[in-house]
């Protein structure tokens, strides 16, 4: 690999950016390989170059049925934050939070990790209750997370209207400092290249068709548009598409696949620093180095997986925007998206083995599922290599919805009264 | 002896007169909402004196009383003379619900040549009187609050909501109504 | 913003009328209590989530607040039909195949 | 400087109307009908903004939507301020003030520009590769350096005084866009008896009618044929006409969303009308004709003012009277741009040559632009520009190699070939086909009911498109039911044709030239950016665009994406279909966050619900807190007391003499029918086969997951009726939970739910005085303790209207909620009210009953309960009927983690310190010396001071809590460790004397 750096690009501007390597090759596939990862997004990329990284596992392919990246990695707004209230998620998500850190440096590719803050909104005193309960816990868990109040929200986030007579007056905020943002793709691009430079097998545009099994069950390989491929270890990380991968080799699992849409306007001078969240009326806004705004909506309430999503949700989340900032209703939309997002019923994902031996799945990660892409795919490689969870993975796992020991994340923000 | 309480509406005071529409807040009206399976609306269609509707979105009305089908085994019953709804229902053994939800509704009339242009402004229905016609009615959504909707002439609709939405309601429909065409 | 046929009012009305009620026909058992640990999760928590024709259930909340179902193709968001609680599932398979 | 470029014999704008604007604080002069663009051009200005990433000088490119360039802000006023206006769609009104973005301090002279000399260093994707060392300058140095160069025109800062408005329209036929195509398919729908909608995105319908000087439509000119059309249109009562309407979204099951423009170009805007109105249309069928956009050559140096699209100079100069230049050359791969060369001849100006890249053009424009005396150069290519802030010399060289020869100029105008518009095509989900020999994309196979005409489709002959769309318009009538046998028929003709052309980099940019020759003019993005994004190992066409950001910008690509894809395919050696298209997302042009908000701002933002009594409880000086859309009085502050203390008042109050709440809010459902008890049964853990008329009993639901759901108060009417109470929030939901099953499950029952929740207004009374207090106002039931004793209900009169009393206590103190209809609730409640002055009450608010019922252990749902909560773990196992053989939630109960050992139940919790009052949500822990993470064993839900006990209460979620009576736990805070024992939750009356009275 040829190492980036302010050298590097200096040389190639003086020749006129015509020598830069490819960054991931695009090799044919081979009749088999130790491990198969489906699903070239963020996670699964991750995953690869954990495996080869840290375990020493190189003889991986990752297969993508269309570009890397293009799915829910390519398609979100970018937040991550660890501060969730059980001990179960703080230790993913922080983990994830402490490899953002270092994760520019680690990839030796930009990803452009940006600690910005992220600021969730108290609308009530509901809300006050929940969000103080997760900074006790968040604190007692070495996790950051602090409580401003409304003037301190306003200092933090100038724009936010917290007139009292606003229809949700904002009555505090929780705040993570080390939160914040990345740049989507490169975290994709920087994982891919790091892992094919490892050796890893990147092969877009091929599609599993199925999941082959050995007489005792086990998994042998897959079937893809491209062929078959044999492999003993397959993981599947396709986030929307789960379930279907899932059902080819017979597992049931508990997600269903919902629309879920974002946009961003115009790009205009930098006017908002940092994350805002506001579940209470459904709003999430920053602003990307580009100076966009970029805003993520709510999910539609039908399962799809087209890729769309309706009008009225991106208008009723505007009207949330407008509402909390009353000076954007000048701004413009500039381009909306969809992406299909798979949610359990306790909203957090499974990170598990599978009862298939040689099967593993990381699913379910719903609307949240960015922030933790270090994090998730670190444990899941150590969960494909080891076959056996991580500690910190141990917790995600299948059988919690047989036994209802669930990891309720959002139950645990119930609505009030 | 005790002073006999008085009624107050949620949109004591409201009105709106605009060019080619007119808002008003109707008079207090006795409402029931009256479930039932088909077996029993002949007794209580002739208790009502009225033909308990049967079609979707339609409505039979005799004098200052009205049935609006609202779904296949339920109806918004109307009367504007104030009867005693629940009384006249109490008195019939076949199988029902009544419950008085005369308090519950708060009604809009609106009227005028651009009354379903400003439905329409929250109303994702199609309004037009061929889709719509006279004498139709239907639960459906405005803006963000649920409403009953109930076509008494070309220009004319009658507008039910719940009281506590109803002032969230008449906003909108003036929002809509003040706007220059 | 769908446009869904109504069983029970017999017209196509605009989606905010309605709310999505998850999967169609995942009957409760009328021995809930005897079901072990397996058969309640599968009736509570698994869902088929097909991509392609899915049964679900829709309420006309904002209509006549009937329940009802339909099967809708979920990589076109089109629907194939609606139907009143308590006719039985359609034969879709040739749809299905089709696919 | 006056108009110096206008033609007053070009043009249909009357010269006689003139307004006055300025840009950039400089006075100009325009006419009636222009858009800012023409304006300016008419007073010889092209230099309108500055690119993104390098701050080139940029002038007008276009003359419509697709501008990416010529972007300025609009300032109305301090607080109307709009940046990113194309200054090719603002139409001109006296007084305009415009100003350019992304550049300081002057849009001729901006220091940004240096950034251009380091272009090489800034290529594609070049800060994925740097700014990582040292590890904390990213956050310190390059990340606030990078973000403060973000965006292009300035945000207003000030609420936006304007308002915004929504129609939802039905309708046979809509057809998008009012062009030749989309005006005769309107007719020829309308003619058969549809109901029609057409939207165009410009003032007047005609769309290239505007500038093509040679159309005939039905014997007359097309301009003229177009008005004419449009005034027919109106006339009709079945059409609908909308102006500076532009569909910039293709849903669902056919319906679009249209944005209006009100009131943008009026000088001064009447305050009733809206700014925008969104127009959601469903439709039984579309008609797209969108059109086409012209794309621009890429050859070095193409981006400087004065080089613009050859259409666009047409237009500039056939609508609007304007001269884009004095001395103007062409370039062209395409023959729709001679005509700009001829009719700018015809004008008058001077055009010196037409550079051709094909090597043997030929045909009548051809013909006629030579014998008109312009230099037409076959074969030959633009292989630089020169000028700083306008272009003033071209170099051209033979495509096959020789001389270079300089031509002086002021404006070039270019012409690759026309772009289909497929965009809401495309967001309708229909599959693109690739148009092999024309190198474009065209409609393919339709997902929804819609039908492309005209140049969209590829249709590119002015007859050929009429007949296309008179076709399209009476058969999608004719598929919605229109039945009459009007058919309209009628000839066109028009000199262009434009399906020819080339995409992709011209000779001079190819692989291998340093130059700058752009393909995105306002994002930068270069050719040699998408080769070098190709070689970086970008294959999907996806990949290029973000690695390069090409298409991404205010324009999203509209003129630079089959440029970009030509370019990237031809690195690639494959065909572009195989490189991709991306999917063309809405907006098809950037929609207001207003238009999109509509009426939904302010007190329409959301329902704001109020109860009867509330005007009362404002009258009183009630601060009020926001319970999901209600506003519910909180407390009622006396004499400049804070919270604290007026609920100290109002808890100590209450329970020496009374205290009066307005209960409203409480969800009510009546439960109707011979079965209402079966169903209670199920619903509810409860057994309720039993219990008496007249009676209540305190309800517990579950999920079918066996965790707490709802609960409340249920009183029984009669044998066949259960007024059932819900909690504030949980109305809606509880009521759905019931018809889910009701109506799925459950559907042999005879009984039937009712919402009621409004019909009544709750005047609660609690307190040792409530009776006494409500007693001169009930008529006909007999409310002694020993007639009506604890949880019961009765129907009778209050205050002289109908009632239903229940006796009943959310406080521990005997206790009355009056439930009258609601219009009487108001009315009630000041009799009571007054009536309790005679007893020392006070009126209390939604903390007080908070406290109150924390000091009797009773629970709220949503505080105490969180969704992972079971009647056990809150300590209501006796609310689960333990005969009972079904109710929903039973099996869920028996999983095994809900009956494992460890779980949280509710406890109370005491301080040490009886004055310090734990936090809600503050975490409990046994060992507080134990190192970060800790072991937390529960938390605090509930937390107060006790007035009426004279110390702090909590109650708290503990591990196995119940075993642990007596303990002492830790609550460690930032600032210490507070120690706590674990106690019964019930914290006053522990023996329930004083509800009895």
């Amino acid at each position: 690999m040829r190492k980036y750096s302010v050298f590097a690009i200096a040389r190639e501007a003086l020749r006129g950016n015509t020598g830069w390597p490819e960054q991931w090759g695009s090799p044919e596939p081979k009749k088999s390989y130790d491990v198969i990862i489906i699903g070239g997004g963020g996670h699964g990329l991750g995953a690869a170059y954990y495996l080869a990284k840290e375990h020493g596992i190189t003889n991986v392919a990752v297969l993508e049925k269309g570009w890397l990246g293009g799915g829910n990695t390519g398609r979100n707004t970018t937040i991550i934050r660890s501060n969730y209230l059980y001990d179960e998620s703080a230790g993913l998500y922080n983990h994830a939070l402490r490899l953002w850190g270092g994760l520019s440096q680690d990839l030796n590719y930009n990803v452009m990790y940006s600690a910005r803050g992220v600021m969730m909104l108290a609308h009530n005193v509901h809300d006050v209750q929940v969000f103080k309960r997760h900074i006790h816990a968040n604190r007692l868990n070495g996790v950051e997370n602090e409580w401003l109040t409304p003037e301190q929200a306003k200092e933090y986030c100038p724009p936010l209207n917290i007139s009292k007579d606003a229809r949700y007056p904002v009555m505090g905020a929780a705040l993570q400092r080390r939160g914040g943002t990345a740049r989507h793709d490169a975290v994709a691009w920087g994982y891919a290249r790091g892992a094919s430079d490892r050796g890893v097998d990147i092969i877009q545009n091929c599609e599993v068709t199925g999941i082959r099994r050995g007489r005792d069950g086990a998994v042998t390989g897959v079937e893809t548009t491209r062929g078959p491929i044999n492999a003993s270890k397959v993981g599947v990380s396709a986030a929307g598409h789960s379930s279907v991968l899932m059902q080819m080799a017979d597992v049931q699992v508990p997600l269903e696949s919902f629309p879920l849409q974002a946009l961003v306007s115009e790009p205009v001078k930098p006017v908002f620093p940092c994350v805002v969240m506001s579940n209470t009326v459904h709003a999430y806004i920053s602003q990307s180095d580009k100076g966009e705004l970029v805003i993520g909506a709510g999910t539609d309430q039908y399962t799809s997986y087209s890729q769309t999503g309706s009008l009225a949700i991106l208008q009723h989340t505007l009207d949330a925007i407008c509402e909390l900032y009353p000076m954007f209703t000048r701004m413009k939309m500039m381009r909306s998206w969809g992406g299909v997002v798979d949610v359990t019923p306790d909203r957090s994902p499974i990170l598990a083995k599978t009862p298939v031996k040689g099967l593993y799945v990381n699913c379910g990660w719903g609307t949240g599922g960015f922030k933790a892409t270090p994090g998730s795919a670190h444990v899941f490689a150590h969960t494909i290599a080891r076959d056996e969870p991580h500690p910190i993975n141990a917790p995600y796992t299948l059988e919690r919805f047989r036994t209802g020991r669930l990891i309720d994340e959002a139950a645990a923000a119930a609505v009030a009264h | 002896m005790v002073e006999i309480a008085h009624r107050t509406s949620p949109l004591e005071g409201r009105g709106f007169e605009g060019d080619g529409i007119s808002l008003s807040v109707a008079k207090p009206a006795s409402r029931l909402s009256l479930r039932a399976p088909e077996g029993s609306l002949p007794a209580l269609s002739e208790a009502l004196g009225l033909e308990l509707p049967q079609r979707p979105k339609s409505t039979s009305t005799k004098g200052n009383r009205a049935a609006l089908w609202l779904g296949p085994d339920e109806w918004l019953v109307i009367d504007e003379d104030g009867a005693d709804l629940m009384a006249i229902c109490g008195k019939i053994p076949d199988l029902h619900s009544a419950v008085d939800t005369s308090h519950r509704n708060v009604a809009i009339e609106v009227s005028g040549a651009r009354s379903a242009d400003v439905l329409s402004a929250g109303c994702p229905q199609d309004l037009s009187l061929a889709r719509f016609p006279v004498g139709a009615s239907s639960r459906t959504v405005f803006g963000k609050v649920e409403i009953i909707l109930w076509r008494r002439d070309e220009q004319t609709f009658h507008v039910e909501c719940w009281r506590s939405f109803s002032a969230y309601g008449f906003d909108l429909l003036e929002a809509a109504a003040r706007e220059a065409e | 913003m769908l446009l869904i046929h109504c069983p029970y009012c017999e017209e196509e009305r605009p989606e905010p009328e309605f709310r999505h009620a998850g999967e169609a026909h995942i009957a409760r058992a009328e021995n809930i209590t005897e079901l072990s640990d397996e058969e309640f999760e599968r009736h509570f928590f698994i869902r088929s989530n097909p991509k392609g024709i899915a049964f679900e259930r829709w309420r006309h909340m904002h209509g006549c607040a009937r329940f009802f179902n339909a099967a809708r193709d979920t990589l076109s968001d089109k629907f194939l039909v609606t139907y009143k609680i308590g006719t039985p599932k359609p034969d879709l398979s040739g749809e299905i195949r089709r696919k | 400087m006056t108009q110096a470029f206008r033609i007053p014999s070009a043009g249909r704008l009357d010269t006689g109307r003139t307004l006055d604007f300025t840009f950039d604080g400089k006075s100009f002069t325009g006419l009636e009908g222009d858009t800012l663009a023409s304006a300016l051009l008419a007073n010889g200005v092209h230099l309108t903004g500055r690119s993104f990433k390098y701050h080139r000088p940029r002038g007008i490119l276009s003359a419509g939507a697709e501008e990416p360039n010529a972007l300025v802000g609009i300032h109305r006023d301090e607080a109307r301020r709009t940046p990113n206006v194309r200054t090719t769609i603002q139409e001109l009104y006296a007084g305009l003030t415009a100003v350019s973005q992304n550049r300081w301090p002057s849009l001729s002279f901006d220091v940004g520009a240096i950034s251009n000399l380091g272009a090489p260093f800034f290529s594609a994707g070049f800060y994925y590769k740097t700014f990582m060392w040292p590890r904390a300058a990213w956050e310190r140095l390059y990340e606030p350096v990078i973000r403060r160069t973000a965006g292009l025109g300035v945000a207003p800062d000030k609420p936006d005084p304007d308002h915004y408005s929504n129609r939802f329209a039905h309708c046979d036929v809509l057809v998008i866009g009012g062009g030749a195509a989309g005006l005769a398919a309107a007719l020829a729908a309308a003619e058969k008896g549809a109901s029609v909608i057409i939207a165009d995105e410009q003032a007047a319908l005609g769309g290239s009618l505007r500038f093509e000087s040679g159309a005939e439509i039905d014997g007359r000119p097309g301009w003229e044929w177009a008005q004419e059309t449009k005034t027919a249109l109106r006339a009709r009562d079945n059409v609908r006409v909308l102006t500076r309407t532009t569909g910039f979204g293709y849903y669902a099951h056919n319906m679009l969303g249209l944005v209006e423009r009100l009131t943008d170009h009026l000088a001064e805007p009447s305050p009733e009308a809206p700014r925008e109105r969104l127009w959601q249309v469903r439709a039984k069928r579309v008609v797209l004709a969108t059109g086409a956009i012209e794309r621009h050559m890429v050859f070095p140096d193409n981006d400087r003012p004065g080089v613009m699209l050859a259409s666009a100079a047409r237009t500039y100069l056939n609508h609007y009277g304007v001269a884009v230049g004095r001395k103007v050359s062409v370039y062209t791969a395409e023959d729709s741009a001679y005509a700009a060369a001829i009719d700018l001849k015809k004008s008058g100006t001077d055009v010196l040559a037409i550079v051709d890249l094909r090597t043997d053009p030929e045909g009548a424009l051809v013909e006629q632009a030579r014998s008109l005396g312009i230099d037409v150069f076959a074969g030959h290519a633009v292989t630089g520009t020169e000028g700083r802030l306008r272009v003033r010399r071209v170099s051209i060289s033979p495509v096959s190699g020789g001389p270079r020869r300089e031509l002086e100029i002021d404006t070039l105008l270019t012409s690759s070939g026309w772009t289909p518009a497929v965009h809401l095509f495309s967001q309708s989900r229909g599959k693109l086909a690739f148009d092999e020999e024309n190198q474009r994309f065209l409609p393919g196979e339709y997902v929804q009911d819609a039908v492309s005409v005209g140049a969209c489709n590829g249709t590119s002959d002015l007859a050929e498109t009429v007949a296309e769309s008179l076709r399209a318009g009476e058969t999608a009538a004719k598929e919605t039911g229109a039945k009459k046998r009007k058919t309209v028929k009628f000839e066109a003709q028009a000199s262009e044709d434009w399906s020819s052309g080339m995409a992709g980099a011209a000779p001079g940019a190819k692989s291998g030239s340093k130059a700058m020759a752009f393909v995105d003019f306002q994002h930068d993005v270069t050719a040699k950016d998408i080769r070098q994004a190709v070689r970086e190992g970008m294959r999907s066409i996806e990949h290029v665009k973000r690695f390069t950001t090409t298409g991404m910008a205010t324009d999203q690509g509209k003129t630079s994406n089959i440029h970009g894809l030509a370019i990237a395919s031809e690195m690639l050696g494959k065909p572009i279909p195989q490189v991709g298209l991306t999917t063309f997302r809405s907006p098809y042009t950037p929609v207001t966050f207003g238009a999109l908000v509509g009426h939904g701002r302010g007190k329409l933002f959301e329902p704001t619900r109020r109860t009867p009594i509330h005007s009362w409880a404002e009258a009183h000086g009630a601060a009020f807190e926001p319970v999901g859309q209600w506003e519910r009085a909180w407390y009622f502050p006396q004499n400049g007391e804070d919270m604290h203390a007026a609920v100290a008042r109002e808890c100590h109050t209450t329970r020496q003499a009374a205290g009066i709440f307005d209960a409203t809010t409480l969800g009510k459902i009546e439960v109707v029918g011979p079965d209402a008890a079966r169903f209670m049964e199920l619903m509810y853990t409860n057994p309720w086969q039993k219990l008496a008329v007249g009676r209540c009993r305190y309800g517990v639901m579950l999920r079918e997951d066996g965790f707490i759901y709802d609960d409340g108060v249920v009183g029984r009417l009669a044998e066949d009726r259960f007024h059932v109470t819900t909690t504030t929030g949980g109305a809606p939901r509880v009521l759905n939970h019931m018809e889910d099953y009701l109506q799925t499950e459950f559907p042999e029952l005879k009984v039937w739910l009712t919402s009621t929740s409004e019909q009544w207004a709750v005047i609660a009374v609690q307190g040792p005085k409530s009776r006494d207090i409500i007693a001169p106002f009930v008529e006909d039931i007999d409310i002694s303790d020993e007639a009506m004793p604890h949880m019961s209900v009765r129907e009778g009169r209050v205050c002289g209207v109908p009632a239903r009393l229940f006796r009943l206590s959310f406080t521990g103190e005997r206790g009355f909620e009056i439930n009258v209809p609601a219009d009487y609730g108001l009315s009630v409640w000041e009799a009571v009210w007054a009536e309790g002055q005679k007893y020392g009450a006070c009126a209390y608010g939604t903390e007080t009953m908070h406290v109150l019922r924390a000091e009797k252990g009773l629970i709220i749902i949503g505080q105490e309960t969180d969704g992972t909560v079971t009647p056990d773990d809150a300590g209501l196992n006796w609310a689960i009927g333990k005969k009972k053989t079904d109710f929903v939630g039973i099996r869920g109960l028996q999983r095994p983690d809900l009956v494992a050992k460890g779980r949280k139940q509710l406890v109370g919790l005491k301080t040490t310190d009886p004055k310090t009052v734990l936090e809600e949500g503050a975490q409990v822990v046994a060992d507080p010396d134990q190192p970060v993470p800790m072991k937390m064993i529960g938390h605090v839900t509930s937390s107060y001071w006790s007035e009426n006990c004279g110390h702090s209460i909590a109650l708290a979620l503990i591990e196995d809590g119940r075993e642990r009576m007596g303990e002492k736990l830790f609550v460690p805070m930032p600032d210490g460790v507070i120690e706590v024992e674990v106690t019964s939750t019930v914290f006053f009356d522990p023996d329930g004397e004083r509800t009895n009275g």
